[in-house]
C-alpha cells in the first residue's frame, strides 16, 4: 500500500492535498502523536486511508519507560493519559523505526520532547542524519506527563522563544513547534514559535485534568494530573485554533477532540490549515477516510476545489466582540 | 510493509443469554454472540476484542472483551457487568449492531503435542480458557463465588464436558468449596500439577493470577491473561502496559498472555 | 416547604451539614449561578431536595439584557453558552426578587459581576441593605461572556486581589470570590483571593470555548467565544481544585461538570468543602437529591459520620510528581 | 412559595408510528406515544416538554417538543428528524423509558366562546396545533413540502376531521399547491380571514411565522410558537430568549406562544 493508494481516491475533483510550511501533504488530516505504533505491521490498514502524515511518539535523547500506575482513564466523552513518553529513545528511532515507517510510504513527522535546550542538538543530530525520511520535526513543548521539560517551558511566551531558537538552529528542516492549551495567552504563544522560526504551530497538546479513584481514595494516576484528549475538549482546542489564527500568519495545525469531519471543517474554517487525530482513533479506526470523504463533499457544495480553499473562511464574520 | 491483522467492522449481535441466576441475572455474566465472520475466523485464544457499548462518545472508549469461542462465523463473548460500559453492552437486544475491533494481542501459546492443558479460571476469566480448551482440548478449573455462577457451569460444561471442569466456589455452594489456589495446594490438586508435560493457562482476578506464580511449581509453563485498561487496542498508546521484567509491556499486543514468571505482579495497582 | 424539608431527611446517621467560610449550610450541594430562576414560582420543586443555597444569576449594577444571538449551543458532554450577564440589575434583584426567593427558607448567595472596581460600593450596598437574606456574596472574576470586568480580572493575581480588596471594603459579610479556570496559575489565584479576605473560593466558572457554524460558515456565538460547562469538563475542574487545595486552607467550592454523586466525593476528597450544580440540572432535575444519598452512603461505608469528614481525605497520598 | 409545576419524571413509550413516506420513513414525521399520565393531565396546548434522547451523557441536553395531543393518560408527540437527538430518539422502540420534563412554556391563548380559531402550520408545526384545534375546535391550514407527508396529512385528518384540514403542499403533490402564506393571500385565503372574530395560532418554520405577522391584517389575533435552542426549559438559564417589544423574554416561560407582532423577527438567527 503506497501513499498514493491511502490518499485522495476517493474524492475525485476536490483537491485534497495542504500545503503546510514547506512540506505538502497529501491530505490535511494527520495522526497525532502518540496514539500509533511505531512499527507498521501493528498498522491497522483501514486507518490509513485519508491519512497525510503520520506524528510520531514523542521522542527523547535517551529511552523512557513512562510513567507507573494507571496510564488511561476514562472521562464524559474524553481520556486522561499519564503515559509520560515511553519510547525507546531517539537512535533506536532512526535507526530500527523510522526506516520501517518511512518505506511505508506515508510521511513521517519525528515529534520530540527535549527536557531542555541543552538536550536540542543531540536530540535533533540524529534525524538531521535521516535525512528526508523525516519531513518535519514537531517540538513537543507541551507533554503534561512528565516533571522536566514538557509543559513548563510551553506555558510562556519566553519559554517558547528559548526552545523554538534552540531547535531552529540545530534542525534546517520544517519545524513545527506543537504548544500547550495550558499556555494562557494563544496568541502570544504562537507569535513566540513564529518569531523565532517555527514553520508551523500545532494547537494544542492536551489539557491538564485529574481523576480520584473513590475506591482507593487516592488520585487515579500518580502524577496526579493527566492530559484530557477526545470530544470532550473539542470547544476548547477550536477556540485556541481561533485565537492563534488571530494572531499569525504561520500554518496552523489543529488537535484536540476531533470525531467528525465537521470537526475538521471547523477548525478549518476558524483559520486552521491541517490537523492532527489522536484520541478519536480510540473509538474509530476509519476517522481519517470519514473525515477526507465529508471535508471533501462540503468542500464540493461551498463551491470549492480544494479543501485548503476552506481555510480561514469562518473569519470573514466582523461583528464579534 | 503496513500488514497490520487488526480491523474493525460492524458486528451483529445474534443472541444474548443469561448466564447469572436469580437477582444475579443482569450482572452477568452473559453470553453474547455476534456474527463476525471476519474476525472470527482469525480469533485464537488468548486474544481479545475491542467493543462498542453504545452509541455517541459516551461511554468513550471501547471495551475489551477476550474471545470466548468461534462457531464458525459466530464468536461469542462472555461479559460480566462491572460498570457503565459492560451495563449497557448486556442491555443490547438482539439485532443491535456493535462496533468490533480485533483480533487484538498475542493468543496464549499453543500447547505441543505431548503437552497437556490446564486452564485455571476465576470468574469471568473462563472467557478465553474455554476458547483454549474447546480449540486444544485440556480441563478446567473454575473459581466461582457462589451459586449465583450456577449458569456459567452450565455453560462450561456443556462446551467441554464435565469430565474436563472442576469447579471450586468459595463458599462451597458449587463444586467443591474453595479457590484454584486452595484447591492446587490440596492434595488433589498437587496430583494434577504432577502430571507430566501440564501446561497452565490462567485468567482471573490479578490476585489469583500473582498467587499462582508463586504457587506453581516453577517448572510447569504458566501463562497468565491480564486485565488493564486499554486506548487503543493496536499497540499505538501504550496506555494498557504490564510491569515486567522485559520492561514495560502494551498488554494489547505483547499481551494480554504473558509468562506468569514474568510479570512484577506487585508493581500492579 | 422550608428548608429543613428539602434537606437532610433522606440520610438519618449522616450529618450532610457544611460549614463554609462563617456560613452553615445544610447540605454541600450548591445550585450554580446562572441556570435557577429568580422567581420561585418557577422552581422545580423535586430539585430543592438536597439543595443547601442557590446563587443568584450574575447581578449587574445596571439591567443589561445579554448577548444578542444564539446562546446555547450543545458539545460533547456539554454546553457552550454566552449569556452575557442577563438580569433585571441589583436593585430589582434587592427589592423583588431576593424577599421571595428568600421567603423560601432557602440561603440565598448574591452572585455579583462588577465592571470595575468603581462599581463594587454601588453593587454591594444594596445588598448590604438586605441584611441577612443574602447569607454571601459570591465575587464574579470569571464571566468570559461580557466584554467589560469579568474575566479579565480574574486571569491575574492582581486583578483578582484588586477585586478582592474592593470587595471586601464594602461587603462586611461572607465573601466568596469565583475564580475563572483561564487563570493560568490556580495557586497563585487562589492565595491572592485568599490574603485580600475571600472567606470561601469558588473553583470555578466555564472554560472559554468556541463552535463553528457551517452552515452560516461564521462562529455559532456573536461573541465567537462562550464558556463551556457539563462533565466534559470535570476532569479539568478537578485538577484546579486539586491545585488550589494544594495552595489555600480557604473553604473551596468545586464547580464544574458535576453530574453524579460520585463527581461530589472525587471534589471533596481533592479538598473541596461543597460544589456548585449547574448545567447537570439541565439533564436530570433530581441531582442535588441523587448527590446527597449517594455522599450519605459512601461517607457511612468510608467510615465517617459527616459528609465533611470526607474533605480532603484523597490528598493523603503523596508519592506524586 | 416554591410553586413550580414542573415535573421531570419517567415515562415509557407504548407506541412509535412512522407517519413518513418511502424514504422519508426515519426522518418522520413520527408519533410518539407516551405513558405519561401527571404530565399528560397538566399539559395545555402550546406547551412543551424537554426529552432525553438516550442515556450517558452525549447527547447531553434534552430536545424540546410540543405536546402534540393528550387521551387519557397517554401524551403524543409528534418528531421530526433533524440532528443526532431527534435521530436516537426515533430509534427507541416501544417499551423504552424516556425522562420529560414539563409541561413547560405558556400554552396558546384560550379562544373565547364567540371566537373562531384558524390553526397554521408549517409540516411538523402541526405539534401543538393539532392538539390545539382538538381541545377547542378550530380549523386547520396544513403546508407542507411534498407528498413524502402525507402520513402527516392523514394523521391531522383522522384526528380532526377532513372538513377542518386544508392542504398546501409546496410543488403541488398533496392539496393545493402552494403555502400558507400564498394561500392566505389567495380569494379562498383572504375569505377565511374576513370571517369574523377570527384568532390565529401559528407554528412552524420562522420565515413562515414572520410572513404571517407581516400579511396578516393587524386586527386579527395572531399568536406563535416558535423555536430556540434551550438549556433548562424552567426559566433559570436564560438560554432561550427571543427578543421581542418588550425585551429579551423566555420561549420556556413567557414563550415559546409569543403575540406574533411582538416578535422582533428580524433579529432572529
Ligand atoms: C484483554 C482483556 C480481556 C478481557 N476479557 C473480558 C471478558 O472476556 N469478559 C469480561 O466480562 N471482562 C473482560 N475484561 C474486563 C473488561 O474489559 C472490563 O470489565 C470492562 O472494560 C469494564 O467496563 P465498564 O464500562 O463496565 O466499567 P467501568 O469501570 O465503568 O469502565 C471505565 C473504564 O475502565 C476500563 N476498565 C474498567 N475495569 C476494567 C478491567 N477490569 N479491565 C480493563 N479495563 C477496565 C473500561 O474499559 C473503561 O475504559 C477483559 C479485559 C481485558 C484487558
Ligand atoms: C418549544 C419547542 C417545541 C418544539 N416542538 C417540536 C415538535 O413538536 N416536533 C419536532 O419535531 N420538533 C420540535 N421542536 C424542534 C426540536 O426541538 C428540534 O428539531 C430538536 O431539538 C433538534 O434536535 P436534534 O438533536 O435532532 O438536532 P441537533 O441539531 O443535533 O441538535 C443540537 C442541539 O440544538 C438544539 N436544536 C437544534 N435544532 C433546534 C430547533 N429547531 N429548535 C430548538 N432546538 C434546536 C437541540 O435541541 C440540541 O440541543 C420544538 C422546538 C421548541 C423550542
Ligand atoms: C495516549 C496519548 C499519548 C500521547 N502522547 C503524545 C506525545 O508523545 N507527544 C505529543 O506531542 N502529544 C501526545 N499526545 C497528544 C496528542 O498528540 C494530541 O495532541 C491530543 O491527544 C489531543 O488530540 P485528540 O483529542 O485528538 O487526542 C498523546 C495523546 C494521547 C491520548
Ligand atoms: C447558562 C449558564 C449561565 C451562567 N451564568 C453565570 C453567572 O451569571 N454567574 C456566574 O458566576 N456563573 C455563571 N455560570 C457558570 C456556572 O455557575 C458554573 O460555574 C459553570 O457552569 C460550571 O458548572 P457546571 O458544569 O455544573 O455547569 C453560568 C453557567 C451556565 C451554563
Ligand atoms: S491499548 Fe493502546 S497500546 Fe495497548
Ligand atoms: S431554556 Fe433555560 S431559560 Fe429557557
Amino acid at each position: 500500500m503506497s501513499w498514493d493508494d491511502v490518499c485522495g481516491k476517493s474524492n475525485p475533483g476536490v483537491r485534497l492535498s495542504v500545503c503546510l510550511g514547506g512540506v505538502t501533504l497529501a491530505s490535511p488530516v494527520l495522526l497525532a502523536s502518540g496514539v500509533w505504533p511505531m512499527d507498521p505491521s501493528l498498522w491497522p490498514v483501514q486507518t490509513l486511508r485519508g491519512v497525510g502524515g503520520i506524528c510520531s511518539k514523542g521522542l527523547t535523547l535517551e529511552p523512557r519507560e513512562g510513567n507507573s500506575g494507571i496510564r488511561i482513564w476514562e472521562t464524559p466523552c474524553g481520556v486522561l493519559n499519564s503515559i509520560g513518553l515511553q519510547n525507546r529513545g531517539v537512535r533506536v528511532f532512526v535507526e530500527e523505526e523510522l526506516p520501517r515507517m518511512a518505506a511505508t510510504g506515508i510521511p513521517v513527522i519525528a515529534n520530540v520532547a527535549p527536557a531542555g535546550s541543552v538536550e536540542m542538538e543531540p536530540l535533533l543530530a540524529p534525524l538531521r542524519s535521516a535525512g528526508a525520511s523525516v519531513v518535519a520535526v514537531e517540538l513537543n513543548l507541551s507533554c503534561p506527563n512528565v516533571a522536566d521539560g514538557g509543559m513548563a517551558w510551553g506555558k510562556t511566551p519566553e519559554g517558547i522563544r528559548e526552545a523554538v531558537r534552540a531547535a531552529r538552529g540545530c534542525w534546517p528542516g520544517p519545524l513545527w513547534v506543537k504548544l500547550t492549551p495550558q499556555a494562557p495567552d494563544m496568541a502570544a504563544a504562537v507569535r513566540a514559535a513564529e518569531d523565532c522560526g517555527a514553520d508551523a504551530v500545532v494547537v494544542a497538546n492536551t489539557w491538564l485534568g485529574a481523576a480520584m479513584d473513590l475506591k482507593r481514595r487516592r488520585p487515579v494516576f500518580d502524577r496526579i494530573v493527566a492530559g484530557l484528549s477526545g470530544p470532550a475538549v473539542f470547544p476548547l482546542s477550536l477556540r485556541c485554533v481561533w485565537e492563534a489564527a488571530e494572531a499569525t500568519t504561520v500554518p496552523l495545525i489543529g488537535s484536540g477532540g476531533i470525531a467528525s469531519w465537521e470537526n475538521v471543517a471547523a477548525m478549518l474554517l476558524a483559520g486552521a490549515t491541517a490537523v492532527q487525530v489522536g484520541s478519536g482513533l480510540f473509538r474509530d479506526l476509519d476517522l481519517p477516510g470519514k473525515i477526507v470523504d465529508g471535508l471533501a463533499a462540503y468542500t464540493a457544495s461551498s463551491g470549492f476545489g480544494e479543501i485548503s480553499d476552506l481555510v480561514g473562511t469562518g473569519r470573514k464574520y466582523s461583528e464579534y466582540r | 510493509m503496513c500488514s497490520g491483522t487488526v480491523e474493525e467492522r460492524s458486528a451483529r449481535l445474534v443472541a444474548r443469554t443469561f448466564l447469572g441466576g436469580g437477582a444475579a441475572r443482569e450482572r452477568g455474566p452473559l453470553l453474547l454472540e455476534l456474527d463476525a465472520p471476519e474476525i472470527a475466523a482469525k480469533s485464537l485464544p488468548g486474544q481479545f476484542l475491542l467493543v462498542t457499548c453504545g452509541e455517541g462518545s459516551d461511554p468513550f472508549l471501547l471495551r475489551p472483551l477476550a474471545v470466548a469461542g468461534v462457531r464458525g462465523e459466530v464468536l461469542s463473548l462472555l461479559v460480566q457487568v462491572r460498570g457503565e460500559g459492560t451495563r449497557r453492552l448486556a442491555a443490547l437486544a438482539p439485532g443491535s449492531v456493535l462496533r468490533l475491533r480485533g483480533p487484538l494481542g498475542t493468543p496464549f501459546t499453543t500447547p505441543k503435542e505431548a503437552e497437556r492443558l490446564l486452564c485455571i479460571a476465576g470468574g469471568v476469566g473462563a472467557a478465553p480458557l474455554l476458547f483454549m480448551a474447546e480449540r486444544w482440548g485440556g480441563s478446567v478449573l473454575l473459581g466461582v463465588p457462589d451459586a449465583s455462577w450456577e449458569g456459567l457451569v452450565h455453560h462450561c460444561v456443556s462446551r467441554i464436558g464435565s469430565s474436563k471442569v472442576t469447579v471450586l466456589s468459595d463458599d462451597g455452594s458449587l463444586g467443591e468449596k474453595g479457590n484454584p489456589c486452595s484447591f492446587l495446594a490440596s492434595e488433589k490438586g498437587s496430583a494434577l500439577l504432577a502430571f507430566p508435560n501440564t501446561r497452565i493457562c490462567a485468567c482471573g482476578p490479578t490476585g489469583m493470577l500473582a498467587a499462582l506464580a508463586e504457587a506453581l511449581p516453577p517448572s510447569l509453563p504458566y501463562e497468565a491473561s491480564l486485565e488493564t485498561r486499554m486506548g487503543c487496542g493496536y499497540g499505538g498508546c501504550l496506555g494498557c502496559v504490564v510491569p515486567t521484567e522485559r520492561g514495560r509491556l502494551r498488554a494489547c499486543v505483547e499481551g494480554p498472555v504473558f509468562a506468569g514468571r514474568e510479570v512484577r505482579w506487585h508493581e500492579l495497582g
